[in-house]
């Protein structure tokens, strides 16, 4: 395996570009070096984009942020503007591993590694998150959500990679929340999981929604009729029920060793339901404290 | 003679009796008698058994005393963890 | 024996607390545990794992993984020679697969090489042709007469029939008339219950450093529970001879009957005899979890019937375990335990021995009890429920008592349950009310406890200090015990005492770290030393006074004149006789070499509140109170810390760990990822109440307390839910979806 | 193979190494460094005995390549007492008895150390979350907490 630290993001792109084997980026590795010792072993090359400039940055940008993508869980989590405008993203991030892992894994990466059950996606997609993409033609911006397109697959082309991803600006009475299923209280892969994004109108009422639901699909879900559910609602219980139900339709599950397809269906629609609320009261809060 | 209770699963080699008499004064002549008088047993004490003595479990020490009065219960060989 | 005759009830140094003497080596990373230790010249081994599990192993071509450049040797079960029949035979069987490989990750080749990375490459170019053949993993799949065989040759004569030839031997205890029992009965309940396999799950992967020359001169150090047996097992299966196998136990980074056996060594060591060079092979965790001895899993019958007053007339249990390709004594142990806490008329429990294409299982914390235990409390819960009664005061009512004929044959001696049990209904915690979405549950535990083969020597140095020498690895502040016990005989401070663990040519000969002896085999060998040393001593004085042997007693660390017609002399303290030893005929020193029997048993009670989201299926564990009788605890610190850590493992069994095999037989969860043992934020405190009643076979009262203290949770923690959800939970662990099911169930 | 050089302090000293690419900052630890204080346990970031903190950030020294610590400023337990002074979590580790067989000590203590730093008033249910990723088989991890607590209350000088 050859390793190589560029310090820009144009040698990072040739250098993945030009290799003619398998080539990896490495940002925070908490997943690649798992896969490197027990999966499919090293590939020929490994890109590491940390020594890149503005990579480990959070920037201001329109009201909203741009996170570098070797920005680890533990920075974000440290950073308050981030936890004020998208809470919901940041918990998320935060629920990745242990505080060891919190040290080294990226939201570039937990993208990039196309799990189903990735935590910070789901968030990133109801937050309608956009990446940032630099490749051997330059840059473009692609929204979180086509980024991965199977378990283990991106439609990144030969030469790409993620640079930062973008939380936009939101209203004052808009928040986040996500919730995800796990046996214990930390260090599990979520069973299931979902994230809602909402923004309420001056009495309260929800006026846009998403929700997005994790692990249980080959990718994560945008659930249009779930965020229906919740438009033109104050979240009362018909409109919380309409949202579990919802949910519970969209989901396409398999059975495995962490879960059944009876439970994530179930469950699925009860962390919905949770989420909804939770954003909702942070909705109000966060109203609140700007009024 | 000391009379020595044998685990259910022994009891085709003791014609069903689920307490022989054998005539011994420890673990090693209670197993010897054993095997004397009801060789059906052998293939078990073989492979190892341990012997509770008046409430006290005796891996292996041949000369634990058995005394006529003695409670003496056969168990397979004892080992933990 | 069993009685020692000078049992000791005042003390000053036991029952305190002081430091551990290994705390600043295993703070600052400094203790060497199985894989820290180099040598010059060494080679690291990998091994070669079959991925199926079972097939037939039609040849293996090493060729191109010899021509890799580094590679210093490869080996197979070819390389080991015939030997007899047992245990040795099946732990090497199972390490190397000889002609089938028999599960999902037998080892079928191994590579000595100049790195691990080339050790790693050559194993990618190791060819093995393998004819796939039809596996079971699970107990009825193996026990149908049409499975496939796993491992022919293991039937016993007393095998039940009608099964196939995986279904090994059935092992059955009890006594009394069932029949009368259960006819007293006012009501009856049968269950099925299950327990998953388990893992140890101890932090440190198998590791050693061997060395063995073409003369079959060797060294190994390794981290082993014990030293002693993996030196009859290497050297049994090599065909050395034990004296020139020098076999060192590492620190140990957790065993709990896990590394009680051997799953490495010998292959290391044959490496380093083929390639002339040490070898050091270290375990990663998939291979620990694939290939090592995880517990047995369980289906078991239970049934009990009880009279509405709380009385159990008559209780009957059949139980079916699986360990893996390979007999074990799990099964038996099992039904001895199964209705242990019980004073019964009508009783019997019947084990049956079923083999799988799984790893050969190993011990783990008193292994076989917890399952057995656990069906039986459960089914014991369900009548206390069914009559309304309160689950204590039938357990006080039917408990086990000095007398009791124990459901495994013997009388009971001095025993602690009633006093455990009164404890427990005294305490806070059982009338504390509980809350919404709240249970509580209780459980009795037992462990029988081991002595076994123990030598200790204590030199009484010249300045005055005590050096004490065992054969027993430290696995949770035994050195620290031992260093009391010695201190509190000889009289001295504990602080003028060094216990330390020793290599297999430097002590005579002791059995495995396992049964939770060593406080009790141990300690009981050493107080013996102690007192080898003290007559010594006495007469050492007795000479320098130009007295009788007979007038010199000792007391608080001196020899002093019996009584005033002994003499006016001032009395000698150890250091004083110490210093003079040279001059008073050299040397002091004391030991002891004992097969310890008398072990005394341990019963325990666990009571436990949980709280189930009702949507999820989550289980939170709210509060945990541990009693246990420790006979004497030598050092509360570390006595409470087998309470605690035999709990929590207990709670892991019971709520998420668990091997899970796949329809192709392979291990889907090698990693402790997916293998869900508890993190620190799951828990509460874990609160203990150490009960002591003296166990009448050691000077000191000692009883084991290492492995009573997981047998409780499964069965406690099952409970719990049970009563929280309203509905009985029958299987292990109670995973989220395997609860949420069961309210959703219920409400159907 | 070529081997990389890599250049970084660790536990305050500069310190130069040779490694493959591929091979792990803790592989490098422990068997090029001769600091094996730190432990795999998993090699997958699950159990975190090779705790070990790079430019003050606490990680898995598993999940980290060699490689990335060109440099690093890295600390492992070994550099946890000043001289035979014990840091306050040492003493009251072994005060507590808060090891059993020890081999998770070192990770845990590196990790309770990086949490005291940030969060010198932590509670009970703080410290058992910033040390989830810490398994511990032997204690059920309840005098483990009694210890982190305790050097923190005397770390602050309470």
């Amino acid at each position: 395996m050859q390793y190589a630290a560029p310090e820009t993001a144009t040698q990072a792109a040739r250098l993945l570009a030009e290799s003619s084997g398998t080539a990896k980026v490495l940002a925070g590795g908490t997943d690649i070096l798992v896969q490197m010792k027990f999966g499919a072993g090293a590939p020929d090359l490994l890109v590491d984009i940390k020594r890149i400039a503005g990579m480990s940055d959070i920037t201001p940008e329109d009201g909203g942020y741009r996170v570098g993508a070797a920005v680890s869980g533990a920075e974000l989590g440290e950073h308050k503007g981030m936890c004020a405008l998208w809470p919901g993203v940041v918990e998320a991030f935060e629920l990745i591993g242990s505080t060891q892992v919190q040290g080294r894994c990226t939201l570039a990466g937990n993208l990039c590694n196309a799990s189903p059950a990735a935590d910070s996606v789901p968030a990133m997609v109801a937050a309608k998150a956009v990446a940032r993409i630099v490749g051997p033609d330059g840059e473009r911006d692609c929204p979180v959500q086509e980024i991965p397109i199977s378990p283990g697959k991106t439609s990144l082309g030969k030469g790409e990679f993620v640079a930062s991803i973008y939380f936009p600006a939101r209203p004052d009475n808009a928040s986040d929340a996500y919730l995800r299923f796990i046996p214990r209280t930390e260090m599990d892969i979520a069973v299931c999981a979902a994230g809602v994004s909402l923004t309420l109108d001056a009495d309260g009422t929800c006026i846009d929604a998403q929700v997005s639901l994790g692990a249980v699909a080959a990718t994560v879900l945008l659930v249009q009729d779930a965020a229906d559910a919740l438009i033109g609602s104050k979240l009362d219980d018909a409109a919380l029920d309409a949202l579990g139900v919802a949910c519970s339709a969209a989901c396409n599950p398999i059975d495995d060793k962490r879960g059944t397809i009876e439970f994530r269906r179930d469950v699925t629609a009860v962390l919905a339901k949770r989420a909804a609320k939770t954003a909702q009261s942070r909705a109000q809060i966060r109203a609140g404290e700007n009024a | 003679m000391v009379k020595v209770a044998i685990w259910g699963s022994l009891r085709s080699a003791t014609d069903g009796a689920a307490v022989v008499e054998v005539e011994a004064k420890n673990f090693k002549e209670v197993l010897d008698a054993l095997v004397r008088d009801y060789p059906g047993l052998e293939a078990q004490i073989e492979r190892g058994v341990s012997m509770a003595i008046d409430g006290v479990i005796f891996k292996e020490s041949w000369f634990a005393p058995v005394k006529p009065d003695s409670e003496v219960i056969l168990m397979p060989l004892m080992a933990g963890g | 024996m069993a009685l020692d005759q000078d049992q000791k009830r005042d003390f000053k140094i036991i029952g305190t607390r002081p430091l551990r003497p290994d705390g600043i080596d295993k703070v600052t990373g400094r203790a060497q545990y199985g894989a820290d230790q180099s040598a010059p010249g060494m080679l690291w081994a990998k091994m070669l794992r079959s991925p199926h599990a079972h097939a037939k192993i039609l040849s293996i071509d090493t060729s191109a993984a010899d021509a890799l450049p580094g590679v210093k040797a490869i080996i197979t079960a070819a390389d080991f020679g015939d030997m007899r029949k047992g245990e040795a035979m099946n732990v090497r069987d199972h390490i190397i697969a000889k002609d089938k490989a028999l599960y999902d990750g037998h080892g079928v080749a191994a590579v000595a090489a100049t790195s691990e990375t080339v050790a790693k490459a050559a194993l990618k170019l190791i060819k093995v042709d393998y004819e796939v053949l039809p596996h079971v993993t699970e107990i009825q799949a193996a026990m149908d007469p049409a499975a496939p065989v796993v491992n022919a040759g293991f039937v016993e004569e007393n095998a039940p029939k009608g099964y196939s030839e995986n279904v090994i031997s059935a092992y059955d205890f009890g006594h009394g008339d069932l029949k009368a029992g259960f006819a007293k009965a006012d009501k009856i309940v049968s269950r099925t219950l299950k327990t998953a396999a388990t893992h140890q799950g101890y932090i440190e992967p198998h590791a050693c450093l061997a060395s063995l020359g073409a003369d079959g001169r060797g060294e190994l150090w390794c981290c082993t529970q014990g030293q002693f047996y993996i030196r009859e097992l290497c050297a049994s299966i090599l065909g050395i001879e034990e004296s020139q196998l020098r076999v060192t136990a590492s620190e140990i980074g957790g065993g709990f009957g896990g590394k009680t056996t051997a799953f490495i060594e010998p292959v290391a060591l044959a490496l380093s005899r083929k390639a002339g060079h040490p070898v050091k092979m270290v375990l990663d965790r998939e291979e620990v979890f694939k290939a090592s001895g995880p517990t047995v899993s369980s289906e078991i019958d239970v049934k009990i019937g009880m009279t509405k007053d709380g009385r159990i007339t008559a209780g009957e249990a059949e139980l079916r375990y699986q360990g893996g390709a390979f007999p074990n004594m799990t099964n038996w142990l099992g039904a001895q335990c199964a209705f242990a806490a019980y004073d019964l008329e009508a009783v019997r429990a019947n084990a049956i021995n079923v083999l799988t294409n799984r790893p050969k299982q190993a011990a783990y914390r008193a292994p076989g009890a917890p399952m057995a235990i656990y069906a039986v409390e459960a089914v014991v819960d369900e009548l206390c429920i069914e009559f309304g009664l309160d689950p204590l005061d039938v357990r006080l009512k039917n408990a086990a008592r000095k007398g009791t004929k124990a459901s495994y044959g013997p009388t009971f001696d001095d025993i602690g349950l009633v006093a455990t049990l009164e404890a427990a209904k005294a305490h806070p915690h059982y009338n504390t009310p509980l809350g919404e979405n709240q249970g509580r549950g209780l459980s009795c535990g037992f462990w029988f406890n081991f002595g076994g083969n123990t030598s200790v020597s204590m030199n009484i140095n010249f300045d005055g200090t005590v050096s004490v020498t065992e054969g027993n690895p430290d696995i949770g502040g035994s050195r620290a015990s031992i260093s009391m016990m010695a201190a509190e005989e000889l009289g001295i401070p504990y602080e003028k005492v060094r216990t330390i663990v020793a290599d297999t040519n430097s002590i005579g000969q002791n059995d495995v770290t396992d049964g939770s002896r060593v406080t009790f085999a141990v300690g009981l060998a050493t107080i013996k030393a102690a007192r080898g040393a003290i007559k010594e001593m006495c007469k050492r004085a007795a000479q320098t006074w130009g007295i009788d042997e007979d007038a010199v007693v000792w007391e608080d660390g001196h020899a002093k004149p019996a009584g005033p017609n002994a003499g006016g002399f001032e009395p000698l303290s150890l250091a004083k006789i110490a210093r003079k030893s040279p001059n008073t005929g050299g040397p002091i020193s004391g030991h002891h070499e004992v097969n310890a029997e008398g072990a005394g048993v341990s019963f325990g009670v666990h009571l436990v509140d949980v709280e189930v989201d009702k949507e999820t299926g989550f289980t939170k564990v709210l509060r945990y109170t541990v009693f246990q009788d420790a006979g004497k605890a030598i050092h509360p610190d570390y006595v409470e810390g087998q309470m605690q850590g035999g709990a929590v493992q207990g709670i892991g069994w019971a709520l998420n760990e668990e091997y899970i095999y796949g329809e192709d037989g392979k291990l889907q969860n090698a990693g402790f990822l997916d293998y869900r043992v508890p993190v620190a934020s799951d828990l509460p405190k874990i609160d203990t109440v150490i009960l002591e009643i003296p166990n009448p076979g050691h000077p000191y009262g000692v009883r084991g307390v290492g492995e009573t203290s997981i047998v409780p949770p499964l069965a406690a923690i099952s409970n719990a839910v049970s009563h929280c959800i309203g509905v009985r939970m029958d299987e292990l662990p109670m995973s989220p979806p395997r609860i949420l099911k069961a309210i959703k169930n219920a409400g159907d | 193979m070529t081997k990389q050089h890599v250049t970084a302090s660790v536990n305050g000293d500069a310190t130069e190494f040779l490694c493959d690419a591929g091979d792990t900052l803790l592989s490098v630890l422990r068997d090029d460094l001769n600091l094996t204080g730190a432990k795999e346990g998993c090699g997958s970031g699950d159990c975190g005995a090779c705790s070990v903190t790079m430019n003050g950030r606490l990680v898995c020294s598993c999940l980290v390549l060699a490689v990335e610590a060109e440099g690093a400023e890295i600390t492992t337990i070994e550099g946890m007492a000043e001289g035979e002074v014990l840091h306050p979590l040492q003493r009251k580790f072994i005060e507590h008895a808060a090891l059993q067989c020890g081999i998770c000590t070192p990770g845990i203590l590196v990790a309770a150390k990086s949490l005291l730093e940030k969060n010198p008033n932590p509670t009970e249910v703080e410290v058992r979350y910033w040390l989830a990723g810490n398994l511990c088989r032997c204690t059920g991890y309840d005098k483990i907490i009694n210890a982190v607590m305790d050097a923190a209350a005397e770390m602050r000088g309470a």
